[in-house]
């Protein structure tokens, strides 16, 4: 009984020990005490040493997390308590141990940064709280009492208030709802959708001529990524065929609106517009010459041939062969933006309208597709290809159908893209974007439109966002896609099927029933 | 007696040595139930997979309608109008039982997909009809209500109906029903086969069915062949077969028939005395 | 009614895809030969012994290929998953290998001659053994770990989960590398005994040429290391294992083999020769750095489908295969370097094309996949 | 799965908020602002002011890669660069910061980095982007905020030639170091045979090009003209070809980890006897350390400066001692980096006014041409004088040889 329950403890407080020492050997700990400084409103200079105070607080709070995730949730409080004691003990331990090196590193003043180049001696005092021998028992007793609050927080508040509140929370959201279809008017019902997107129009009017540059940078980065996420979907969730070179398309617009609307190196100026049609038949063309050939592979293959057709454009459009032509690893600069009536339209704000607009648009598309003879033929080859086609499904045509369609977004997006930054290269098109674009598909959630939207603004919004925490990000951010597939494999927002039968027979009684999610979700 | 709607002409198959259907000739009458019976192994499904496209038959050939047809991918073949059901149900699990059936209406709908994206108004015609459609198929399969039921959530005896379901959906002439009462109870059985016979009387289709379940074979084929080891061994009506002693060999083994004799006698004597 | 059923014209089976496939090979393949004998018969400018020069490359690079190739092919033999991070476990291993020659460098000494010497350069066997113990440890553990804390919890997801998973997990190393080690590009201090740029002089067709040291090591250690995996597979129990659960592995948890365990051996299995490769790897270029498993990894999955994915002697001949493409093809059809990866790809294109699942086609039935 | 919908969609919310952060920070340009603290020069300024309030860092900015397989270039960067600031002054009580934001290289993270620093009112000069992709996307907007950019590297000849008047670099063109080049193998070493290699980058390949060029104007013959992917680390099959045409010397656009590998596996592919000539990319006691033996006899590049000043001197030990790793390991752009910063710095206190409110006042527009005004500006790395394109570096550079595991001037 007593074994079971510590050995486990024993195993976290070991595992979190671990961590934290990681933490330290990369600086982590002393970038998070910085945040929590920032927090407290302290102007910390880049690159400077924190107060030890926040040092302390970040350690505490470590603790306590410890704590509260060691003592588990079905055992009665003393249980908890020892549970959480153990693991405290152990952490302190095993990090009293490792201060004891460090320690030594000080006291001999030997410089490891040639091998571990986070371990600069300040930190390392930061650390230890500049207590030097005596810090490892300070952390001890830091540790335990931190594991044991975290526990007591976990006994006070209990998961039954938590789950208390998420009741709260959906009770309150299917009442809203339920009553909002109750009392609606029949005009509201009509053009209720109608309605929705003036609002929804009318809201992206303003920030953007308010919130400045940045803001408008990144709402455009997140949305050319839906672009992108939507065109991927099709290709992947709605068809199934797994592609790992989007990013060939992707290119595919991106050069062609530079070559043919760039002064350098061919000087074509045909205009924005036009250059950018004709990106997205390029890019359609390439998804043809794609598509035609490997038609018949099956998912691991198909994937490695995408994969190497993507490394193929990007390393042709670098190569010495078409540096004439593409400009080699210089790439293309002094893209013209487009105009209206007239006039330049490429300031900051009218990309971010541009991009919302052409995302909108796309969004409705989809959906159109989606729920049209061609998504549903699609989404039967994902399920079972050989009865599919049995069912009268023509596999190659609605196979080359999706992947042309997918890449006629891509191309779209890339022309916007090159001409937003005024400049593309071979760098802009590597094979991490074709994999960004597959993660958002996946950590949004397949086949739903708010899951691409949240899923665009998770891994490129975010990033964005997270430029504080330096060149921790993508560590963070690898972090993250890890720990989101095991938590919620099925994506932040899944996708559900519609509810035909049920709408049906709404229409035909015309007294809208309260519509709360259908029988598959 | 009608044309017949489908005719296989000594049809071979071989896989590697294996000769899985050796020359095999059916006739099949429009608008009759004809079974096919035989032991595990013996080649129905294969038989069943040459007629609707999924292997080309090495030999022979199969005619619809006097029409040539083997060879075709599966796609034409369901075009033409041959649906099918499988052994170990194949629906499109992910996707809702309507949709299923919407999938099967998709040969008979001729929007493409850019008038999908600018609504014309004959893609909504379309849609709307073909929902409605499917509505009925539904209910007339006996899913009505389940229709927005993930199709792997649906209990097993719905997953038969809804493949039918879906084979209909088609408008297909010839159906193709691999067991169809497989792993189903008495009553679920008895419904299944009073189903089968109203495909037949109310829709006119013509029905080929693989079945283990003599009852069912007995009761509702108009003509029934026997395959063992991929050859035909026996044709006709339920008496002849019944009376063949070669099926009955394929059946329980060499000396079969004698046995079954024995016991046959044995039953009249038991009825007798009580 | 009647008419409507005859198949018209535009519905007979389309002969496209497979038209497309063959006119598409046979150019590709003509223009192939056709570059071939200009190259090499018309211009003829390469003395034998240069020919001779780039096959030893290729053998070298094709053989560190082949180990981390297999890596990929057992894994996705047995889970069906791409492990997109086992370049990252290679990245490690090579850490490991270069640390342990820091070290032997530190230790000096003086030897009986009276010069000082390090131990690297006074035990280089030693060393070097130590070198790829440790290398190959560090990386069979990395591994061990990575399946068990990114994948095990996926088993039963959708096949693209663990693969977003995978690419979490190599984005992570990668980072953590750089951040641990600062993004210095390092290099490998080897022995004396195997310093980078000797190696043995021998002469063909009147030329002397130079055969590397580390190249020597390099492509027999592979060589042996690959043989003795081949036999493990096919002879020791847990290779017996290995495959019956690749085969299914419900069936062979009933048959009483312990599934998790298996696959947890497998990954060690795989970080042990990604280790291995590393260290050599190391050995070989000399450039150690967060990213240097990156390429290799691609490669060797690309080699890994070239010879038929989840078939081991596939991976193999896959990653020989790769290694002489890179290093002869560019040569031989008279292109720049630059493109060896684009010729890479293509010609795996061109296999998969008309051999879909591999030269030597995969071990598993399409079914299961 | 409602409920968790809502919380998604509460998440996002807070999220977009935080997004909106940096906006607040925007405070209308002085130049607007009717105020009699603010000194006559900001209503003068085309620009108008950045304003510095009290407490507040002048920001000079830095854009950089920081994370993927270039990340070296920009931690380098940054950390000469915060030793400059280190060194700075504080100006009138107020002291600097360096910003150093993660670009990646590549034209969307120079975008963002760009849009990020015009967004900062007390952020006045970027010393960089390093990359030119980054540099090209970025340059725009500082265009129209006013600016002043140095970079350490962006070394695109297109670059100065789009007129901008906030762009300056102080690295060579590839025109000056290239034309040098291939004039002193021709004439000082009297190769007419050479092979001229790149690593496929922007920087070697430019530099590259230029070197095939004018050998050949010069009557030279350059038997083959290659890229390599740059890291690989295995260059053999590329070097054996080469070594069928039996070329003289090979030249070498590109970095030092690049170089090294070149000049070790030279001597196992048949090139024993050609000479390996490097760019500036190639020069840094790395090089020694990589190649080693293989390393004897080789070229490299510096600008035009005695190889160790003083300054010099005591930044290395500087930076040594604060990172552990010698200046010129990481990229070869250390010391070019810690001149931008400290040029920046220098500029902006010839600029900047304090007002009578305690705040202190930099003409954007001034600080522009203060910038490009640089005049025979000497620093650690070279002495400078910004063209009127912006090129501050149009001297030739000095060649050194590897003899002894040791870099000997030879012009």
């Amino acid at each position: 009984m007593n074994k079971k329950l510590v050995s486990p403890s024993l195993k976290r407080g070991l595992t979190f020990g671990i961590v934290m020492i990681i933490f330290v050997l990369i600086d982590l700990d002393v970038m998070v005490a910085t945040m929590l400084s920032k927090l407290f409103g302290a102007n910390v200079i880049r690159g400077s040493i924190p107060d030890v105070g926040f040092m302390v607080l970040f350690l505490i709070l470590f603790g306590m997390f410890v704590g509260w995730s060691t003592s588990s949730d079905d055992a009665k409080p003393t249980t908890k308590l020892f549970q959480a004691l153990v693991a405290g003990l152990t952490l302190g331990v095993v990090l009293g141990l490792f201060d004891l090196i460090l320690n030594q590193l000080i006291v001999t003043g030997t410089d490891v940064r040639k091998y571990l180049a986070a371990l600069a001696p300040e930190s390392i005092r930061l650390f230890l709280f500049d207590q030097g021998a005596i810090s490892p028992l300070l952390h001890l007793g830091l540790f335990t009492v931190a594991s044991l609050l975290g526990s007591l927080m976990k006994i006070l508040l209990k998961s039954e208030s938590a789950s208390r509140f998420f009741k709260g929370v959906k009770s309150g959201y299917q009442g809203l709802q339920a009553k909002a279809q109750a009392n609606t008017p029949n005009w509201v019902k009509k053009y209720g959708k109608f309605l929705l997107f003036l609002l929804i129009g009318l809201l992206a009017f303003f920030p953007p001529r308010i919130w400045g540059s940045y803001n408008n940078y990144v709402v455009g980065l997140v949305g050319l990524y839906v672009i992108l996420g939507i065109g991927l979907n099709i290709i992947v969730g709605l068809s199934g065929q797994l592609m790992l070179g989007f990013a060939a398309f992707f290119a595919m617009g991106a050069y062609s609106v530079a070559l043919l609307n760039a002064p350098l190196p061919h000087g074509i100026m045909l205009g924005f517009w036009p250059s950018l049609l004709i990106g997205i038949l390029m890019a359609v063309v390439a998804a043809v010459l794609l598509g035609l050939p490997v038609m018949g592979m099956r998912g691991d293959y198909l994937a490695i041939v995408t994969l190497g057709f993507g490394e193929i454009i990007r390393i042709l459009l670098k190569s010495d062969l078409l540096t004439s032509f593409t400009g080699g690893p210089r790439g293309i600069q002094d893209i013209r933006g487009p105009t209206l009536f007239g006039q330049s339209f490429s300031s900051d704000i009218d990309y971010t309208y541009i991009i919302l607009v052409v995302m909108v648009l796309s969004i409705f598309i989809y959906k159109r597709l989606e729920r049209s003879r061609t998504g549903r033929a699609w989404l039967a080859v994902k399920e079972d290809t050989k009865v599919a086609q049995a069912t009268g499904v023509n596999i190659m045509t609605n196979k080359l159908l999706a992947l042309c369609l997918g890449a006629a977004f891509a191309g779209l997006a890339g022309g916007i893209f090159a001409a937003r930054n005024q400049f593309t290269g071979p760098n802009d098109h590597q094979l991490m974007v074709s994999m960004n674009i597959l993660s958002i598909l996946i950590v949004g959630g397949v086949n739903s439109i708010p899951g691409i939207i949240l899923g665009a603004f998770t891994l490129k919004g975010l990033p964005e966002i997270l430029r504080e925490i330096e060149n921790y990000r993508l560590l963070v951010f690898g972090g993250l896609l890890v720990v989101m597939m095991i938590s919620r494999p099925e994506g932040l927002w899944p996708a559900t099927r519609p509810n035909i039968e049920k709408d049906e027979g709404n229409k035909l009684k015309e007294n809208g029933a309260p519509g709360e999610g259908g029988l598959n979700d | 007696m009608t044309d017949p709607i489908i005719q296989v002409k000594n049809v071979s198959k071989i896989f590697g040595g294996l000769t899985a259907v050796n020359q095999v000739d059916i006739e099949v009458p429009e608008k009759h139930i004809y079974s096919i019976i035989g032991p595990n192994g013996a080649g129905k499904t294969t038989l069943f997979n040459c007629i609707s496209g999924f292997y080309f038959p090495e030999k022979g050939e199969v005619l619809f309608y006097g029409d040539p047809i083997q060879g075709l991918s599966t796609n034409l073949v369901a075009w033409l109008g041959i649906s099918r059901t499988y052994q170990n149900i194949r629906l499109f699990n992910n996707l809702t039982a309507v949709e299923n059936i919407l999938i099967g209406l998709h040969r008979n709908l001729k929007t493409n997909w850019f008038e999908a994206i600018i609504h014309t108004k004959r893609f909504q015609k379309e849609e709307s009809g073909s929902v409605k459609e499917a509505l009925r198929l539904l209910d007339y399969v006996g899913l009505k209500g389940y229709g927005d039921f993930l199709a792997k959530n649906l209990p097993y005896g719905l997953q038969r109906r809804l493949e039918i379901g879906r084979a209909l959906a088609n408008q297909p002439k010839l159906l193709l029903l691999d067991e169809p009462t497989a792993g189903m109870n008495m009553n679920e059985t008895a419904e299944a086969t009073h189903f089968i016979k109203r495909l037949r009387d109310e829709l006119g289709i013509t029905i080929i069915l693989i079945e283990h379940d003599m009852k069912v074979v007995m009761g509702i084929s108009d003509r029934i062949s026997v395959l063992d080891y991929g050859t035909k061994i026996a044709e006709g009506n339920a008496a002849e077969i019944q009376a063949n002693p070669r099926v009955i060999e394929a059946y329980l083994g060499p000396g079969g028939a004698a046995l079954s004799e024995k016991y046959k006698k044995q039953r009249l004597s038991n009825a007798k005395s009580n | 009614m009647e008419n409507e059923i005859r198949p018209p014209r535009r519905y007979k089976r389309s002969k496209l895809p497979k038209l497309v496939r063959w006119i598409f090979g046979l150019i590709v393949l003509s223009s192939f030969f056709w570059r071939l004998y200009t190259v090499i018969i018309v211009q003829n400018e390469y003395t034998p012994d240069i020919w001779v020069r780039l096959l030893i490359s290729g053998l070298v690079i094709g053989g560190v290929y082949s180990l981390i190739a297999i890596g990929y092919t057992l894994v996705y033999g047995i889970l069906r998953m791409i492990n997109f991070a086992h370049g990252e476990v290679m990245m490690i291993g090579t850490f490991a290998g270069y640390f342990v020659f820091e070290a032997t460098n530190a230790i000096r000494f003086t030897s009986s001659t009276g010069e000082i010497t390090s131990l690297s350069n006074a035990q280089p066997f030693l060393s070097i053994l130590l070198a790829f113990i440790v290398g190959m440890t560090v990386a069979a553990t990395s591994g061990f770990l990575l399946e068990k804390i990114a994948y095990r919890p996926l088993r039963k997801a959708p096949r693209l989960i663990p693969l977003i998973s995978a690419i979490g997990a190599s984005i992570f190393l990668q980072n953590l590398a750089q951040l641990l080690f600062s993004p210095l590009v390092r290099d490998y201090k080897n022995p004396d005994l195997i310093a980078r740029g000797q190696g043995w002089a021998i002469t063909v067709a009147g030329a002397r040429l130079t055969i590397p040291y580390t190249g020597v090591l390099t492509f027999s250690l592979s060589i042996i290391l690959m043989f003795a995996l081949y036999t493990m597979v096919r002879k020791s129990k847990l290779g017996k294992s290995m495959r019956a659960v690749a085969a299914d592995k419900s069936t062979a948890a009933l048959m009483g083999i312990d599934v998790n365990g298996v696959i947890s051996q497998t990954f060690i299995i795989s970080g042990m020769l990604a280790g291995a490769a590393g260290v050599m790897w190391g050995l070989h270029n000399g450039l150690v750095y967060y990213y240097v498993g990156f390429l290799p990894g691609i490669k060797a999955f690309t080699s890994a489908v070239l010879g038929g994915i989840g078939n081991i002697p596939g991976a193999m001949l896959g990653g020989m295969l790769l290694g002489m493409i890179e290093s002869i093809g560019p040569t031989a059809l008279g292109i720049s370097y630059q493109l060896k990866d684009v010729l890479a790809f293509v010609i795996l294109i061109i296999i998969l094309i008309f051999r879909p699942s591999g030269i030597l086609g995969e071990v598993l039935s399409e079914e299961k996949v | 799965m409602k409920n968790f919908k809502g919380l998604i969609v509460v998440i996002v919310a807070v999220l977009l908020l935080s997004a909106c952060g940096p906006a607040a920070v925007d405070t209308p340009a002085p130049a607007e602002v009717v105020d009699a603290n603010i000194p006559t020069v900001c209503s003068a300024d085309r620009y108008g002011c950045a304003k510095i309030e009290p407490g507040q860092t002048i920001k000079i900015g830095m854009g950089s890669p920081m994370t993927g397989g270039d990340a070296s270039f920009g931690i380098d960067a940054e950390q000469a660069g915060k030793i400059a600031v280190a060194d700075a002054e504080p100006l009138h009580g107020f002291s600097f910061e360096l910003v150093a934001e993660d670009d990646q290289g590549a034209a969307e993270g120079g975008a963002a980095v760009a849009n990020k620093f015009v967004a900062d009112q007390t952020l006045v000069g970027v010393a960089g982007h390093l990359f030119s992709g980054a540099t090209a996307a970025a340059m725009p907007i500082y265009e129209a905020k006013g600016i002043p950019m140095l970079s350490p590297s962006a070394t695109n000849p297109t670059l100065t030639q789009k007129g901008s008047a906030v762009f300056n670099r102080v690295p060579f063109t590839d025109a000056a170091q290239g034309k040098a080049a291939a004039t002193f193998i021709y004439e000082e070493l009297g190769f007419r045979k050479i092979a001229v290699m790149h690593d496929g980058e922007d920087y070697g390949k430019g530099l590259a090009e230029i070197v095939k060029v004018e050998f050949e104007a010069l009557g030279g013959e350059v038997v083959e003209f290659v890229g390599i992917t740059s890291k690989e680390a295995d260059y053999t099959p590329v070097l054996t070809t080469i070594a069928a045409k039996s070329p003289e010397l090979i030249y070498f656009g590109g970095y030092t980890q690049d170089a090294g590998v070149l000049a070790n596996q030279m001597k196992t592919t048949g090139l024993e006897n050609a000479v390996f000539f490097g760019c500036d990319g190639t020069f840094g006691t790395d090089f020694l350390n990589r190649a080693g033996a293989n390393g004897e006899g080789s070229y490299h590049a510096t600008p035009r400066t005695p190889p160790q000043t003083p300054e010099k001197t005591a930044f290395d030990e500087a930076y040594k001692a604060a990172y552990g790793v010698g200046p010129g390991e990481l990229s070869p752009f250390t010391w070019n980096s810690y001149d931008c910063t400290t040029a920046l710095i220098e500029k902006v206190g010839d600029v900047a006014v304090l007002g009578a409110d305690g705040a202190l006042y930099i003409p954007r527009g001034a600080l522009v041409d203060a910038v490009r005004g640089l005049n025979n500006w000497t620093g650690i790395s070279g002495t400078y004088t910004c063209a009127p394109v912006g090129d501050c570096n149009i001297q030739g550079p000095q060649f050194h040889i590897v003899k002894n595991g040791a870099f000997v001037p030879v012009n």
